[in-house]
Order: structure tokens, then C-alpha cells, then sequence
């Protein structure tokens, strides 16, 4: 096992085993589906828990890599690696996975080949897009995932299921049709200054583009990916999906997907546009608007009637500190923005599963149903409390170390913007809290909820290890940014000098240079030189 | 003197309570009906950790003046220049503080094995409350201001869990939400003040705060006064004061023992220890601290009036509660640390002894109309009245709870209260000095009130009641008299030189080595002495210490006596029966209708708008604008589809017409 | 045989020819009549395929043939069509076969 | 002599078109454009297309055409005397579009340049003289074309299978 663990194939060994195990659920009978997702995703777990120690501290090289020529003529490889901030994703991936297909499995009852065929390529798309190192492998990961989802809402979702899995599809696809035209446009400018067509990221990274046209491009990256996150004007298709999604797809979708929105700023729009990244325009607006929805998305989930509606707007909220920290861009904040990554998959997705738990027994998401299920369901009580404290950010369970990390880093760079933020903290008390109240406490009025039936092994299986993970990171969250910091001093370093020598000359208006000329040939090469060797060195 | 001292056993000290924690969390779910285990694990966790306290004071106080002890246990999280350990800090404070908080808080477990002994959560009741000790634990150890907010708000949760113990009860788990959210707004100004000291210092850890802040902060500086007012919104969250008072009085919900530790002896006083240990930054800010001192008085005034109209036994306490933390505010606001960890002290014994006496007259009620059948409400005063000859010990111990929170010679309160007062004289604020004297007699007139109402004239439960209404268990009363002798003693650890009396002064001289760094700075350094040397050693009125002493207790037994004299004459009707207060007393009956205001100005208009922002502004405005292009969409599509009429001829027209422009460009 | 400009002639009346007609087809309801004006306009290139034929080689006149045996059939199937519709309305007007939309 | 055929035939060819746009009763309609035809082979035969012209005449005008008019009279359409031809608008967009259907095509043949050089001696003089008039079609149509030839054969089949189909009675 060593070996594999530093081989090049434990990566494309991780990416097959879900998409083989989806071939496997199609193939084999009805019933054994779910168990054969179960495994192909235990599998998984297995295969990728020992990166979390193989992993090699201390340096922000990409590790593990694979990389095989696929498309020749287009430069197009299939590349991929590992770095402290995709190795976290990895994990928290196939951690939530196979509680997700366990989750399911009371929940789903028609087409149940199909769904766990569908669950298992979404964690192929999903692995994917973490750990690819190539742009078009990206997107392809990118848009592959889109489908499985599509369809896990559209099938098996509920009432206004096909509306939200339209609105869905509509909102993520136009954010990542701009990003294909940006990469084509990346891989240009590429192929302008080194004459080689490559999609390769770290051939990308080394390609100089000018200020105006990075902000274009950055603004293109971003679109798709604010979207993913959700930033706030842009979010409204998030409680749509999760409220439709069936449990699984709403862990899926908290607690995986809007990751991949973050991620891409980290891995993609930040170091490959550093210009743009740091420009004080798109700081101020991103920062803006993730404080905006940090705290007009707790007001909104304040007074939610749909319990599954109110824990998609505290997605909302959770995801704007993650993005005002990944753009204070300090390594407090960067780090506390990834771990608080982490923690919101893991607590969120608890959050809808034990929602969805509920749900099976009631069919019913409505808060104002329940009440007084303390009585009834001790356990599920003492889980749904464990967990939205976490969401709330009480310290001891990991929220409050992501909410604090990402606070003090930013209050460093913007003091205001981070008192502001802290503000969320009050409302997050202010929605989670009510909402237990009126699940769990209160009288137990309502007959239909005398009967219920507390957690069976099964589900308390699914709860445990999340319980256990809000803890653990609560109480010792080292380990977990140990991974990640070589990779964001590395990062932070690359964004900060990538954004200097730009920022420092006296160019004129980017705006200007990018009308002037589109193909930025004149940025090559430093500004100070004429701009005749700089056409020289940038001819084909 | 001896060698240098080291902390004994100091994981034992938070596992202890964890232990306990964790083994009655899971008897709640294992073996519920099972009382034995938490009879046994509940009290004994918390008094073990007591011991261990015991022994680490005794090791102190045999040891060399020293540093403060730091344990590092582990790294929590390291991030760039950020460095929070979970690290415990024992000092004097600290250590002092463990002993008051597993001391009342194992007495408290006692008398809990007689009140809650019926209750079906049992175990889950001893689960929390032993989580509370480790949080409050944790809060007074942590070595920084991170591992301090694990505590500062592990309390809180502990708080919420415990007011809405009953939680099928709605208005109980109303009242925990209310403290938990009004709590957060606190924690607010914690973590940006967290924040603020980072930025400032790069570090979090106290000692290397408090060491580098005399020469890092301007005296009086900008950057000094945020750091404090934002700590000290912490501290009026955590300690009732105004405005965020209200979730205390509503925080009674919670079963009696609960008030009585939490509510009243422990967690409340935190926001005074955070003041006390956060002494040198609060001397850097003379501003912050005006204001803490006029907070302090304020809510002492404001709530001593509210209290004095309330009829609820509990809610009587629980503005006195919020009285005597304002009493606190204005000891730390104005420099006298000592003095305010003083009447934290003696207001943890006397406070704990009333409510544990409340509880066990409401125990008392509760079982006899329980017997009954009858239903009212056992902790309305107004159906009390003569339980004295019933209820002897409750009764006697009682009254000496009362004499001391009103400051009477030689109980408790008399001691603490009186250095407070005097404190604030001669440092020369005149108003509360004068504030403080006020409000020390309409103390010893409510709780002379409540005291008659309770136990002296005509009993108003009923007959069929009265039958049933007998002392309380001895495992309820024995702590209740250790309560009584702490109540009497625990003040005798610091008499004043002046008065004719052997002359004592442990506490100052235990504490001086944790706040001499804030009083050689808050005197900017002129002054080397401990305490009082460089002050007026005149009252505002003129007059000595000992004169000012010997009158206040004088004036409050005087109080105690004639608010005595004209209640027990006076005919109160059971709770059923009474009108509502009018007049100026039914505005304090109705606590100044504060929580009114809040509902109107605040809660309201702030459910208002995020109604507004989830139903204008999410459905209409961003979705409206995204299924309004989705409708433009629509619109066009449907008016090119009104093109395909079914008619070839149509077809045919338009293909021509396509056809024509096509060869037309073609040709011309 | 050199009456060129004949060719070009040709090619002018199977304009006119061509646009009588899309006027037809425009103009009528009757659903056989639009069918005659079809054909009439298959005919107009034919015979300019033909008077092209007469230009570049014999390669037009193939392609009408192609077009006559394919209008043929087209007109069997049309007809049919029309037969089958007029079973059902009752009608050959044009203006009453409007199904055939979204 | 031949200009004075070419002519005739043209204009006979135009008029019994318009006449066949324009005539109400499809009856008279079907033989205005049989008269169309008739002149159209006449043309055939003047641009040296004399098996076209033949099969014109045999397979339009004869075969097809009938086929019109029994379908006209099994319906019995004959006897309709209610116009349907469009008013108003219909008419003018009609006349408007062909009117610039004719401008636009002159435009393009006159552009080609000028008009007498496009003509020019008959590229099929020589092969009619050699191989005839059928031949000169035949060879071509059996070895160059002869896939789509055969195709053709498929789709006449598929044809008349589909119209027999089609035109068939429903049994109720």
C-alpha cells in the first residue's frame, strides 16, 4: 500500500472506483444498487483516508500526480494532482458520500439503479474537479457533475422538483459557458506568447495577460464559479434546488458542490488572474457581496416556514464568510475559509440529513409540524442540537474555528467588513436556534408526531461520524491546517507577486491596452521595455 | 517561602466535570430510569474538581510569589502568526475563582440530588449541569481570550440547555432562545475585541497581553478604549447589565438549583472576572471604564427598583441579581478590582442561599398542591405567607441570606458591599457613591419584602394546602446551612483596618500579585502602593470609613426593620385573587415595560424586514428579475411562434420573402 | 443553331414563370390549385435547368428527368394527402389545415 | 422562324399560367396549366432538349395532370363557384413578392453580363449529332447516375406504396 500512496495512480484509482460502481449499480439487479453504491463509495473512503497522512507536509507541489496525453493537438492532458487544499476536498467528498447513498436508502423507492448510478458519477465529476490539473479535464469534471445532479433533483425530487432542477441547470450552465469561452481565451493567449497550445494549469499559470483582459477573464471564472458558491444576488437557485432535492442531493449539493465554487477561485481565478484577483474593484465587490450574504441570508432564513429552505439560506450565509475570507486573502482567513469549507459540508450536510430523516417519518419539511420530537426521538434531538450549534459557530465544534480563523484574518485587512460579518454570528443564533425550538422542543401538539419513532441504527450510523468530525475539528482543528498551509502561503505568494509588478508600473488605463489590443502582447514583457521587443518576444 | 508552585493535577480538574458531563449524557439515553448513577457521578464530579481546586490552593498559597502557571495541553489552531493553545492559567484569580465555582457549584449538585429527584430528566439535568462546571472551568482557566470564549459561550449554551430544561414547556424554551441570542449579541463585542487585541498585539495570550499593553497602548487611546467597550459588551450580555439585562429575569424558567448556580452565583459574575482579569487593558481606558461604572450603577438602580414590585419569588432574585452584578460593575469600573471579586465572592454564597431557598420553599408548594391537586402557581409570593413555623431552617437560613445582600454587620454582604461603596467614594465619584448608598436600602427593602411575603404573616396557599407544606430533605437543607455559615463567614476574609475588629486582609493581599499590574498603571505608575494610598480618605459627604460603615449597616438594618414592621401588618390576597398593580407600580411591576420596547423597536421591525428581504427582495426582486428574463424569453419565443400559423402560404410568403433578400443582396 | 440570346430568354421566362407561380401558392386556398402552382414552379426550373443544359453540357437535362420522376411521385403522394385530408374536413381549403403548429 | 416559335410558345406558356393562377374553377385551372406544359415542351424542343420534351409531354402533362383531374372530379370540386382567391392584403403581398421575385431574378441574369454572350453556340450540338437525342440522355443517365437512377425506382416505388396507403378507405 506504500506504493500505491506514492504512485501517480491513486488519484485515476479514486476517480474509477465511483464511475466503475456506477456501472456496476446499472448492470446489477434493482435491489443490490444501493449496496453496491454503499461499497463502490466505502471503497473510496477507504482508498483515500491514508492520503490524509501520506500526504506530504510542508510543500505546496502538487502530489500524486498522473499525467497522460489526451488530446495531442489541443495540448489537452489528462493531468491530475494533489495539494493541501484539494486533498481536504477529496476527504470531505468521499466522507459524505457514502452517508449520503446510506442516507438514501429508505428515501428513495422508484428508479433506484439509476439514482445510486447517478450519485456515484456525480462523485466522479466531483473528485474530478478537485483534483484536475488540466483546464479542459476541469471542465469537462465541471459539467459532468451538472448532469447527475440535474437529473437527482429533476427524478427524484419533490413537488416543484422539475422547476428547481431547470432553474437549476439554467443558473450553473451559464456560469460555465462564459468560463469555457475564458479558458479557450486563456489557452490563446497561451499559444500567442509560447506558441504551444496547452490547456496544461501549470503551463497556464505562466502566461502574463494584461490587466484589463485578466479582468475580463477573472470576471468570466468568477461568474461560474460565484454562482457555484452561491454568492448572493446570484443564489436564489439554491433554495429552490435543496428544497426539491431529495436528502441525498441536498448533502450532495451543500456540503460538495457549492465547495467547487470556492475552489475554483483558489485553484483558478485567483492565481491564474492575480491582477484582477487583487484589484480593489473585485475585492470590494466580492467582499461586499458575501458580507451582504452573510447577513441578508440569515435574515431571509430567519423567517423560513420550510425547515430544508431555511438550511439552504444558512448555506448562503456560511459560504459569504468563506468568500470574504478567501478575498481578504490573508492565511487566517484563507485557511479559516477552508476549513470552513469543510466544516459547512460536514455540518450542513448532517443538518439535511437529519431533516430528511424527519421527513421520511413525516413528509412533511415544514418547521411549524413538528415540535416537542425531544420527547419522541431523544437522539435525533441531541444530533440536530450537536449540529446546529456547529452551524452557529459555537466554539468547541468546528464552526467556530472556520468563523474564527476567517474573522480574524479578515478584520487584519477589513476591520469593518469583519464587525459587520460578526454580526452573523448573532443572527446565525437568531435562525438556527428558533428553528430547534419548533423541531425538537416546544410541546409535542400534534398527534402524528406521538408515534414517531427515535433513530434506527441505521441513521445513527449516518449521524455519528459527523457528530464525531464537528468535534474533533472543533477541539483539535491542527491537523487540518497543517494540510492546507504550505499550499496557501503558496498561494497567497503567487496572487500578491503575480499582482505587483502589474499594480507598481505606471501603465496606462488596462482598459485602454485591452481595446488596444485584445491579445495583450504588449503586457508580455515587462511595461518598461519598448513595446517593439515586446512584439518581438511575442511572436509566434 | 517555599519553591515555586505547579499546577496539581490540573486535567483532572476540567476531566472531572467532562467526565461526569459525558457519563450522564449518555445515561440520559442508556439508562434513563436509572437515578442512582447520576446521584452518585453528578455531585461527585463537581466535588472532586473541588478537592483538586482545594489542593492547588493550598499548593499557591504555600508557595513563592511567582508568575502566573500556564499548562499548555495542546495546540488548538495555529494559522500564520496565530497561535491559540488550550492553555489553563493558574494564577490567584483563577484559582480563587475554581474554588467559588466548583464550592457553590458542588454544594449546588447536593441540594440538585434533592430538587430534581422526580424530575424524568434527571440524568439529562446532571449532564448539563456538569457540562456547565467544565465550561465555567474552562472560562476561568483559559490562559487566552479564544480558550476563554470556549467557556464564555459553552456557559451560555449550558444556559440555554438549562433555562429550557422543560422544554415542553414553550414559554421555558422562549426563555432559553431569548438568553442564547442576547447572550450572542455580548459575544459580538468579545470577538471583535478579540480581533482589535490580534491586530494590536499578535497574540491572544493574556500574559503577553497584559504585559506588552502598558507600553503597545496609548492611556486613554483610541485603540485601548475599543479593545475595552467591545470587551465589555461582552460582559453586559453575560452579566444582565443594560441594556441586555432582559434574558435574565425570563432565564428563571430553568429549574431553581439552575438559577441558583448559573443565574445568580457563577456564570452572570463572569463578565465582572473578565473586566477584573482584563484589568490592565481596562486601566489603559479610563472612558470604558466610566462607563462600566455607570452601566454598573444604572442596572444596580434600574433593576432594585423593578425588584421591588415583582410578586414571582424568583424574578424578585433575579432583578436583585442583576442589582448586585451592576454593584460589581461599579467596584471593577472604578479600579477596585479586589472589591468587585469580593462581592462576586460573598454575592455567590448569600445569592446561591436565597435562591436555593426560594427552590425550596417552591419544592415545598409544588409537592403540597401537587398532593392537593390544586394548581397555582408555586413561585408567586402572594400565595406564601407565614411558612415560617413550616419551613424552619429554609426560614432561618434565609433571613440570614437577607441580612447579608442588604449589607447588614458581620454577615457576608456587609463586608463586600460596604468596600465597594467606600471605593467609590473616595475615588471621588460622588453620584455613584451616592447611587450605590440608595440602592444598598431598596435591597434590604425588597428582600425584606420578599421575606415577609414568604414567611411571616397569614398563610395564603390554602387550607387543604397548608396541611402538606413541610421542610425540605435534609440533602436540600444541609447544603442550604453551609450556604448560611459561608454567607456570614465569607466576608470576614477582609475586614477594613479601620473598623475595631482583628484586622484581616487575605483577599487583597492573595490578589495583589493578578491586579497590581492594572493599579500600577491605572495610577500611572506614581503610585506603587496595593490599594487606597494617593485617595481621598473621605466619603463625598466628608466623614471616615469607619463612620460611612458603621451607618450603612446601620441604615440597612434600620430599612430591614421598618419595611418589616409596615409589611407584616399588611393583608396580601393569593396571586388568584389579587388585582393588577396600578400606578407607579404597576410601570415596575412591568419592569418598565423594557421588554415591550424591544419587542416593538426592535424584534419586530427586524422580523419585519426579513420578511421583507425573503418575500420582496429574494421572490420578486432577484428571482422576479431572473424569471422575468426567463419571461422575455418566453415572450419572444412566443411571438416568433405566432409566425407558424399552419398555413403553408404563410410559409411560403416568408420563405419568398427570405429568398428575396438573400438573391437581393446577391444581386443589387 | 445559334440563337443564343434564346438561352437567356429561356432563363427569363422560367423567372416569370417561377414567380406565377409563388403568386398562386400565395393567392389560393384551394389545396390542389397551390399543388398545380408547385408544379408549375418545378416546371419553371426545368426549363431552366434545360436552357442551362443547352450551355454547360448534358448533365441539366439529367437532373430534370430526376425532377420530373420525383414529382411524379411527389404529386401521387400529395394527392393522396389531399385525398385523405378532404375524408376528413370535408374541404380542400387550406385555411382549415392549421394542426400542423408547436 | 424559331424565334417566332420560342415567342409564342413563351408567351402561351405565361398567360395560360396567369390564366391558371387566376381561373376559379380548378377544372379550367388543370387545363390552363396543361396548356403551360404543352408550350413548356415546345421551348424543350427549341433548346435542343427533345427527349425532355417528350417526356414532358408524356408524363406532365399527360399522366399528371390527369391524375389532377380525377381528383378534382372525385371530389367533385368542378362545380365550385366560390372563389379562393385571397383579398386585400393577400393579394397585394402576392403580386408584390412575385413582381420582385421576376426583378430580382432579371437583375441576377443581367448581371451575369451581357446578354448576348451568355448564349453562344449549343454545347450539345456535337453530342446530339453523334448519339442522338435519347442516347445523349440515356448515357450519362445509366452510368454516371445510375445510383440515384436506382434510387429514384425506390422512392417511385415508396410513392405509390405510400399514396395507396394513404388514399386508402379507413374501414370504420
Amino acid at each position: 500500500m506504500e506504493s500505491l500512496y506514492g504512485s501517480h495512480w491513486i488519484l485515476t484509482l479514486l476517480l474509477a472506483i465511483p464511475f466503475l460502481g456506477a456501472l456496476g449499480c446499472l448492470a446489477g439487479p434493482e435491489s443490490r444498487a444501493r449496496w453496491t453504491a454503499l461499497f463502490a463509495t466505502l471503497l473510496a473512503l477507504a482508498l483515500s483516508l491514508p492520503l490524509f497522512w501520506t500526504f506530504q507536509l510542508g510543500t505546496a507541489e502538487f502530489q500524486n500526480t498522473a499525467s497522460l496525453p489526451w488530446i495531442e493537438r489541443w495540448g489537452i492532458r489528462y493531468a491530475v494532482g494533489l495539494d493541501g487544499i484539494s486533498l481536504l476536498m477529496i476527504l470531505l467528498t468521499t466522507v459524505i458520500m457514502p452517508l449520503s447513498v446510506a442516507g438514501s436508502f429508505s428515501y428513495i423507492r422508484k428508479r433506484e439503479r439509476a439514482f445510486y448510478a447517478s450519485m456515484l458519477v456525480l462523485m466522479t465529476g466531483m473528485l474530478g474537479v478537485f483534483v484536475a490539473l488540466d483546464l479542459f479535464l476541469f471542465y469537462v469534471f465541471w459539467e459532468i457533475m451538472l448532469i447527475p445532479m440535474y437529473f437527482i433533483i429533476g427524478i427524484w425530487g419533490g413537488e416543484r422538483r422539475i422547476y428547481s432542477a431547470v432553474k437549476f441547470f439554467l443558473f450553473t450552465a451559464t456560469g460555465s459557458l462564459l468560463m469555457l469561452v475564458a479558458i479557450v481565451a486563456l489557452v490563446y493567449q497561451h499559444q500567442l506568447q509560447f506558441g504551444v497550445v496547452s490547456f496544461g494549469y501549470e503551463d497556464l499559470l505562466r502566461t502574463s495577460i494584461a490587466p484589463g483582459l485578466q479582468l475580463l477573464l477573472f470576471s468570466a471564472f468568477g461568474l461560474a464559479f460565484a454562482i457555484k458558491v452561491p454568492l448572493f444576488p446570484v443564489h436564489t437557485w439554491l433554495p429552490d434546488a435543496h428544497v426539491e432535492a431529495p436528502t441525498a442531493g441536498s448533502v450532495v449539493l451543500a456540503g460538495i458542490l457549492l465547495k467547487m465554487g470556492v475552489y475554483g477561485f483558489l485553484r483558478f481565478a485567483m492565481p491564474l488572474f492575480p491582477v484582477a484577483a487583487t484589484s480593489p474593484t473585485v475585492v470590494g465587490t466580492i467582499v461586499l457581496l458575501g458580507l451582504i450574504g452573510i447577513i441578508y441570508a440569515a435574515w431571509v432564513a430567519a423567517v423560513q416556514p420550510d425547515a430544508k429552505k431555511l438550511i439552504a439560506y444558512t448555506s448562503v450565509a456560511h459560504l459569504g464568510f468563506v468568500m470574504v475570507g478567501v478575498f481578504a486573502l490573508t492565511r487566517q482567513s484563507l485557511e479559516g475559509a477552508i476549513l470552513q469549507m469543510v466544516n459547512h459540508g460536514i455540518s450542513t450536510g448532517a443538518l439535511f440529513l437529519l431533516i430528511g430523516m424527519i421527513y421520511e417519518r413525516r413528509h412533511t419539511r415544514m418547521i411549524a409540524d413538528f415540535g416537542g420530537l425531544a420527547k419522541v426521538m431523544p437522539f435525533f434531538a441531541f444530533s440536530l442540537t450537536v449540529v446546529a450549534l456547529s452551524s452557529i459557530g459555537l466554539p468547541g465544534t468546528n464552526g467556530f474555528v472556520g468563523e474564527f480563523l476567517i474573522l480574524i484574518g479578515t478584520f487584519q485587512r477589513f476591520p469593518v467588513v469583519a464587525m459587520l460579518a460578526t454580526t452573523g454570528v448573532i443572527f446565525a443564533a437568531a435562525y438556527m436556534l428558533p428553528m430547534v425550538q419548533r423541531v425538537i422542543l416546544n410541546p409535542l401538539s400534534r398527534d402524528e408526531n406521538r408515534e414517531l419513532k427515535d433513530l434506527n441504527r441505521r441513521e445513527r450510523w449516518i449521524v455519528a461520524p459527523l457528530l464525531g468530525l464537528i468535534l474533533l475539528i472543533g477541539v483539535y482543528p491542527q491537523p487540518f491546517l497543517d494540510r492546507m498551509s504550505a499550499s496557501v502561503d503558496a498561494l497567497i505568494e503567487r496572487v500578491e507577486l503575480g499582482a505587483q509588478p502589474m499594480q507598481a508600473s505606471e501603465s496606462p488605463d488596462p482598459r485602454l491596452i485591452a481595446e488596444l489590443d485584445p491579445a495583450g502582447r504588449f503586457d508580455a514583457t515587462p511595461p518598461s521595455e519598448g513595446t517593439a521587443t515586446a512584439e518581438g518576444s511575442a511572436g509566434p | 517561602m517555599s519553591e515555586a508552585y505547579h499546577p496539581i493535577l490540573p486535567g483532572l480538574i476540567l476531566g472531572l466535570p467532562l467526565l461526569g458531563a459525558a457519563l450522564n449524557g449518555i445515561g440520559a439515553f442508556a439508562w434513563r430510569e436509572n437515578k442512582t448513577v447520576p446521584t452518585i457521578v453528578g455531585p461527585l464530579a463537581v466535588l472532586g474538581a473541588f478537592v483538586v481546586c482545594l489542593l492547588n490552593f493550598a499548593a499557591m498559597r504555600a508557595a513563592a510569589p511567582h508568575d502566573p502557571s500556564l499548562v499548555p495541553l495542546w495546540t488548538w489552531m495555529s494559522s500564520g502568526d496565530l497561535e491559540i493553545g488550550v492553555t489553563l492559567l493558574f494564577d490567584q484569580l483563577s484559582v480563587l475563582m475554581t474554588l467559588i465555582v466548583t464550592g457553590v457549584g458542588g454544594i449546588i449538585h447536593v441540594y440538585s440530588v434533592g430538587y430534581m429527584r422526580e424530575d424524568p430528566g434527571y440524568s439529562r439535568y446532571f449532564s448539563y449541569l456538569n457540562l456547565f462546571i467544565f465550561f465555567m472551568l474552562i472560562l476561568v482557566l483559559g490562559a487566552n481570550y479564544p480558550v476563554m470564549f470556549v467557556g464564555w459561550e459553552g456557559v451560555g449554551l449550558c444556559s440555554y440547555l438549562l433555562i429550557g430544561f422543560w422544554y415542553e414547556n414553550r414559554e421555558f424554551s422562549d426563555a432559553g432562545k431569548k438568553a442564547f441570542i442576547v447572550n450572542r449579541i455580548g459575544d459580538l463585542g468579545f470577538l471583535i475585541a478579540m480581533f482589535l487585541m490580534f491586530g494590536v498585539f499578535g497574540t491572544l495570550d493574556m500574559p503577553s497581553i497584559f504585559e506588552a499593553a502598558p507600553t503597545t497602548l496609548l492611556a486613554g487611546g483610541g485603540i485601548a478604549t475599543a479593545v475595552t467597550l467591545f470587551l465589555f459588551l461582552g460582559c453586559v450580555g453575560k452579566s444582565a447589565q443594560i441594556p441586555l439585562f432582559v434574558w435574565l429575569p425570563d432565564a428563571m424558567a430553568g429549574p431553581t438549583p439552575v438559577s441558583a448556580l448559573i443565574h445568580a452565583a457563577t456564570m452572570v459574575t463572569a463578565g465582572v472576572y473578565l473586566v477584573a482579569r482584563s484589568g490592565v487593558l481596562f486601566a489603559l481606558a479610563p472612558f470604558t471604564q466610566a462607563i462600566v461604572a455607570s452601566v454598573g450603577v444604572g442596572t444596580a438602580l434600574f433593576a432594585a427598583s423593578i425588584a421591588v414590585q415583582q410578586y414571582d419569588i424568583k424574578k424578585v432574585l433575579a432583578y436583585s441579581t442583576i442589582s448586585q452584578l451592576g454593584y460589581m460593575f461599579v467596584a471593577v469600573g472604578v479600579g477596585a478590582y479586589t472589591a468587585g471579586i469580593f462581592h462576586l465572592m460573598t454575592h455567590a454564597f448569600f445569592k446561591a442561599l436565597l435562591f436555593l431557598g426560594a427552590g425550596a420553599v417552591i419544592h415545598a408548594m409544588h409537592h403540597a398542591w401537587h398532593e392537593t391537586g390544586d394548581h397555582g402557581d408555586p413561585n408567586d409570593m402572594r400565595n406564601y405567607g407565614g411558612l415560617r413555623p413550616l419551613m424552619p431552617i429554609t426560614a432561618a437560613t434565609m433571613w440570614i441570606g437577607t441580612l447579608a445582600i442588604s449589607g447588614v454587620f458581620p454577615f457576608a454582604g456587609f463586608f463586600s458591599k460596604d468596600e465597594i461603596i467606600w471605593e467609590a467614594g473616595v475615588r471621588g465619584y460622588a453620584v455613584l457613591w451616592a447611587t450605590a448608598l440608595i440602592v444598598a436600602l431598596l435591597t434590604a427593602g425588597y428582600m425584606t419584602r420578599l421575606m415577609v411575603m414568604t414567611f411571616h404573616g397569614a398563610n395564603r396557599s390554602g387550607e387543604s394546602a397548608r396541611g402538606h407544606l413541610h421542610e425540605v430533605p435534609a440533602v436540600m437543607w444541609i447544603p442550604l446551612a453551609i450556604l448560611a455559615v459561608l454567607s456570614t463567614v465569607g466576608g470576614w476574609v477582609q475586614i477594613p483596618e479601620v473598623l475595631p475588629l482583628p484586622d484581616v486582609d487575605l483577599l487583597h493581599s492573595w490578589l495583589e500579585p493578578v491586579f497590581a499590574p492594572a493599579i500600577e498603571v491605572a495610577s500611572g505608575g506614581a503610585v506603587g502602593g496595593a490599594h487606597g494610598e494617593g485617595l481621598a480618605h473621605e466619603a463625598p459627604l466628608g466623614g471616615g470609613e469607619t463612620s460611612w460603615a458603621v451607618g450603612g449597616t446601620g441604615l440597612a438594618l434600620l430599612t430591614v426593620i421598618v419595611v418589616f414592621w409596615r409589611l407584616s401588618r399588611r393583608r396580601y390576597l393569593p396571586a388568584a385573587e389579587s388585582a393588577e398593580p396600578s400606578g407607579a407600580a404597576s410601570l415596575l411591576y412591568h419592569k418598565w415595560y423594557v421588554d415591550e420596547l424591544y419587542d416593538r423597536l426592535v424584534v419586530r421591525p427586524l422580523l419585519a424586514v426579513w420578511r421583507g428581504c425573503w418575500r420582496i427582495v429574494d421572490d420578486r426582486l432577484i428571482d422576479g428579475t431572473v424569471n422575468g428574463l426567463g419571461g422575455v424569453a418566453r415572450v419572444v419565443g412566443w411571438t416568433g411562434s405566432q409566425l407558424q400559423t399552419g398555413r403553408v402560404s404563410t410559409y411560403l410568403l416568408i420563405f419568398m420573402i427570405g429568398a428575396l433578400i438573400i438573391l437581393g443582396s446577391l444581386a443589387f | 443553331m445559334s440563337q443564343g440570346y434564346l438561352v437567356d430568354l429561356a432563363l427569363v421566362l422560367s423567372a416569370f414563370l417561377f414567380a406565377i407561380g409563388v403568386a398562386g401558392v400565395l393567392l389560393r386556398r384551394n389545396a390542389i390549385i397551390v399543388f398545380m402552382c408547385v408544379e408549375l414552379m418545378l416546371n419553371a426550373v426545368n426549363l431552366s435547368f434545360v436552357a442551362f443544359s443547352r450551355m454547360h453540357g448534358i448533365d441539366g437535362q439529367i437532373v430534370v428527368l430526376f425532377v420530373i420522376s420525383v414529382a411524379a411521385a411527389e404529386a401521387a403522394v400529395g394527392l393522396a394527402l389531399i385525398l385523405a385530408i378532404f375524408r376528413h374536413y370535408e374541404s380542400v381549403d387550406l385555411e382549415l389545415f392549421r394542426r400542423l403548429r408547436w | 422562324m424559331i424565334e417566332f416559335f420560342f415567342f409564342l410558345f413563351a408567351a402561351m406558356a405565361v398567360l395560360s399560367a396567369i390564366f391558371m393562377v387566376t381561373q376559379v374553377n380548378p377544372v379550367a385551372s388543370v387545363l390552363y396549366l396543361v396548356v403551360t406544359f404543352f408550350s413548356l415542351s415546345g421551348l424543350f424542343v427549341i433548346l435542343d432538349a427533345h427527349f425532355i420534351a417528350a417526356v414532358q409531354v408524356m408524363v406532365y402533362a399527360g399522366a399528371i395532370m390527369v391524375l389532377f383531374l380525377f381528383v378534382i372530379m372525385l371530389l367533385n370540386l368542378g362545380s365550385t363557384e366560390l372563389s379562393d382567391i385571397r383579398q386585400g392584403i393577400g393579394r397585394v403581398l402576392a403580386g408584390s413578392v412575385s413582381v420582385a421575385l421576376v426583378a430580382v431574378f432579371a437583375r441576377l441574369f443581367m448581371a451575369g453580363g451581357d446578354v448576348d454572350g451568355l448564349g453562344g453556340p449549343s454545347a450539345l450540338d456535337p453530342l446530339l449529332e453523334s448519339s442522338g437525342a435519347v442516347a445523349a440522355v440515356a448515357e450519362p443517365l445509366f452510368t454516371r447516375y445510375l445510383v440515384a437512377f436506382e434510387i429514384t425506382s425506390i422512392l417511385l416505388v415508396v410513392a405509390i406504396v405510400g399514396s395507396v396507403v394513404l388514399a386508402r378507405r379507413r374501414e370504420p
